[in-house]
């Protein structure tokens, strides 16, 4: 009576999602918060019109990196111990797990940053490229992996009381790569010249991250019960 | 266990070779972290006056006026010339026949650089001994 | 006695190649300021090392379960950490008369290598935050050997990407140098390799004598005894 | 990108474990933290429906060794068999779905209802959700199914936590304190999971502080005191 790979993710993504929307805070606190972000930067710099188009996709991408880790880590935040063991003798795959997770964080962070064009237009006069599903896709991209690593350098500091610090300064420099590929796609779409090279960075990134994820799910596990 | 994963992960290598591959060649003309002459020369159209871009090259032996304020030389990779003018003072190496990065955009027929670096190749070589064996 | 042997002899090897750092010609562009490369190139090049031996020390932890494996994982993280440090600064040191900056953002070879710093510098932090050595092992194993994939792309940014970097001098069509200076900085590798390995031998040994230190400082009984609620009072 | 295909080449779940092997099997095991001993050279055999309760006071390493049984904790040495497979070896995450555990803590999800949480245990596990509501209603909390975990008292925590243990039939029940927060109604779950266990060949391991709660409930109790089982 063993359940898929894909069914157990399945559940566990829908749990994450569950619990995401009972508690509800990410919309009520992480977006505001990134919100108010995007706000002060320009007021704090008091930049002329034009250089602040130039810093808008540089700090939309910068404050989605910093609260796509909220959103991703406050994930593995609150799961308890007694959860995972009780999770590990269902007999699920740490595999399935680990994906279940990233897809639930990667759906949160991508409505999340999808959501910030909004503030970013508003407040930077940013003109958004025409390509909207490109961009999309871009965003969902980038918001995926930032979610396998989110999950990753979670899981690697679970239950140590300086996670809060410790795992955002393991996420941030390898996230370079995503956040180059995303930066560097939006720039071109709004240029007008083909992305596919980004978009492929983002895609090796993404493939990388998952290949980690699910060699290393079993060696993490060991760490979380 | 782990054997139904690979699979997966030969999936994953492959695809990264294969993007790898593609990518070496590709993301160096996108990322643009600078042009050479001919390069500049070629996209001027896309570069219109004021847009900022870094052009490398070599600077032109006897092109440098010496004197002049602001500086004013000629860098070339050896397929295009480029006339430039410096505003800004140039490092403690800069002379003529040594690879600069500029800063700058174009601004007329010439290059307007408002800042330079110096960049030098991967060849190093000891200062050539004088006929009494000093150097 | 090998290791102390290993230390005198890593000492007379780097006062060799700082002999030959002063005694070899300047160049023909830089003029002395190259001098800094005798110590700029064995510095990263002990960083790369270093960071393999962390990941095979990983790799080996994972396989074997044997905490050797995980000592030396984390000494040679700590000497690569140190040496990368070295490297970044020297180099910037070094461009500062020679580019005319410091640092420069747009150079693919000093962004990569500060991100490997500071993935390694969490590495370092992630040990620091948990004291049960298998634990600890447990870990840092993953990261350690996930981090990896950084070194060839820092070693290979020069060649892939257009840099203010110079590319790479020791090639497989020959050695861009003039002979002298080959010679210096031969020496200079070959020493900091010895100090490589004089300072892993150290710091395993230390790792060795923290752990049994610590082991006999824990309390051999159970912590929990029964309450003396009445002698408190009394 | 088959990351699971069908797997062949595993072995069947409920592994038929012959009636005469013993379902536990620990031999001089022992767990260190940080350096300091929490178990030493414990021996533990637990046959196909047996019983078996752990009594010891607070420290004593109970439930440590109760993690080392439930494959949570790794041994620092010794060695040992759980449902025939080897301690930390490769085949452990194969018999965990055989393995009900139920820890001091209520492993509940406290933003889901107790029916969301059992549904998802019974998902996980293979079952229909049907099997979630029911196993809830035999715990007597059938009324309380809609309600958050998070609004429960710690009773209701303790039965639904129970109950997840129900909803499948494992091989090796481990409890741990299990009576901690439940009115004498609710003892009586303790007493069916335990004897339900032990008739279909299964063993069960009992681990609290009060060995005279522990008779009436297990076959033989054994005592613990400083990681050591005397």
């Amino acid at each position: 009576m063993r359940v898929g790979f894909w069914r157990s993710a399945g559940l566990i993504a829908l749990r994450d999602l569950r619990v995401e929307i009972r508690s509800g805070e990410a919309l009520t606190v992480v977006f505001p918060f990134a919100v108010v972000a995007s706000w002060v930067a320009p007021l704090a710099t008091n930049a002329s019109p034009l250089l602040l188009r130039d810093l808008a996709a540089p700090v939309y991408w910068l404050i989605t990196l910093l609260f796509g880790m909220m959103v991703v880590l406050r994930q593995t935040a609150v799961e308890t111990r007694a959860q995972r063991r009780a999770l590990a003798l269902t007999g699920l795959d740490p595999a399935a797990r680990f994906a279940g997770r990233s897809g639930a964080s990667g759906l949160v962070l991508a409505a999340v940053a999808g959501t910030l064009v909004i503030p970013v237009i508003i407040f930077y006069d940013y003109r958004p490229p025409s390509g909207a599903w490109l961009m999309a896709l871009v965003i969902l991209l980038a918001a995926a992996g930032l979610a396998m690593l989110g999950t990753l350098a979670g899981d690697v500091t679970i239950g140590l009381r300086a996670r809060t610090s410790l795992a955002p300064l393991l996420m941030a420099p390898l996230a370079v790569p995503l956040l180059m590929g995303a930066a560097q796609s939006l720039e071109s779409l709004v240029a007008g010249k083909s992305i596919i090279t980004w978009v492929l960075v983002l895609v090796i990134a993404d493939l990388g991250l998952a290949a980690a994820g699910v060699m290393s799910a079993r060696a993490l596990e060991e760490i979380s019960l | 266990m782990k054997s139904r994963r690979w699979p997966f992960l030969m999936f994953v290598g492959v695809a990264v070779l294969v993007a790898g591959t593609f990518l070496v060649r590709n993301i160096d003309s996108d990322l643009v972290y600078y042009l050479t002459p001919r390069e500049a020369v070629d996209q001027r159209s896309d570069f219109p006056d004021g847009r900022r871009f870094r052009l490398a090259g070599v600077v032109v032996e006897g092109s440098l006026e010496s004197g002049s304020e602001p500086l004013r030389f000629q860098v070339t990779d050896g397929a295009s010339t480029i006339p430039v003018v410096l505003t800004d003072t140039p490092p403690l190496l800069f002379d003529e026949d040594v690879n600069v990065l500029l800063d700058g955009a174009w601004l007329g027929d010439h290059y307007r650089a408002d800042g330079a670096l110096i960049s030098h190749d991967e060849n190093y070589q000891a200062p050539p001994v004088a006929d009494d064996g000093s150097r | 006695m090998k290791k102390r042997l290993l230390a005198v002899l890593s000492g007379v090897a780097l006062g060799v190649g700082l002999i030959l750092a002063f005694t070899s010609p300047p160049d023909l562009l830089q003029g002395d300021f190259v001098r800094i490369l005798y110590i700029h190139v064995p510095s990263a090049w002990l960083a790369f090392l270093a960071f393999g031996v962390t990941a095979a020390g990983s790799i080996g932890w994972l396989f074997t379960r044997r905490m050797s494996w995980d000592r030396a994982a984390e000494a040679s993280a700590e000497i690569g950490v140190l040496f990368t440090a070295i490297a970044l600064a020297t180099g910037m040191i070094w461009g500062k008369p020679v580019w005319g900056t410091y640092w420069d953002w747009g150079d693919a070879r000093l962004a990569t290598t500060a991100m490997m710093f500071f993935v390694y510098l969490g590495y370092l932090a992630l040990r620091r935050t948990t004291t049960d050595p298998r634990l600890r092992a447990r870990r840092s194993s993953v990261l350690g050997a996930v981090a990896v994939v950084q070194v060839p792309l820092v070693y290979f940014s020069v060649k892939l990407w257009r840099t203010l970097h110079q590319g790479l001098t020791i090639r497989p069509d020959g050695i861009q140098m003039d002979g002298a200076m080959v010679a210096a900085l031969m020496a200079n590798l070959a020493a900091f390799t010895l100090l490589y390995a004089t300072l892993l031998i150290y710091r395993t040994a230390l790792a060795r004598i923290e752990e049994a230190a610590a082991s006999e400082r824990a309390p051999a009984r159970s912590p929990v005894t029964v309450p003396r609620l009445g002698e408190a009072e009394a | 990108m088959p990351i699971h295909s069908k797997r062949v080449s595993r072995p069947p779940d409920f592994q038929p474990v012959s009636s005469d092997l013993p379902l536990v099997d620990l031999v001089d095991v022992s767990v260190s933290l940080g350096g300091a001993p929490v178990l030493s050279k414990c021996r533990l055999t637990l046959d196909p429906g047996e019983s078996l309760g752990v009594a010891g006071p607070n420290g004593a390493g109970k439930s440590t060794l109760l993690g080392v049984v439930a494959t949570f904790i790794t041994p620092t040495g010794g060695s040992g068999t759980v449902l025939g497979a080897l301690l930390a070896g490769p085949r452990t995450p194969a018999v965990r779905s055989q393995i009900g555990w139920s820890g001091h803590l209520p492993a509940l999800y406290p933003d889901l209802t107790l029916g969301e949480n059992l549904a998802l245990a019974a998902r996980l596990t293979g079952h229909p959700v049907s099997r979630g509501r029911k196993v809830l209603t035999q715990v007597g909390l059938g009324a309380a199914a809609g309600i958050r975990a998070e609004r429960c008292s710690n009773g209701m925590l303790r039965r639904a936590d129970l109950a997840r243990l129900l909803i499948g039939s494992p091989r090796l029940v481990l409890l741990d304190e299990p009576d901690a927060g439940l009115d004498q109604d609710a003892a009586a779950i303790i007493d069916h999971l335990i004897t339900r266990t032990t008739r279909r060949d299964g063993a069960v391991l009992c681990v609290s502080h009060d060995a005279a709660r522990l008779s009436g409930w297990v076959d033989r109790v054994v005592e613990m005191r400083e990681g050591r089982i005397v």
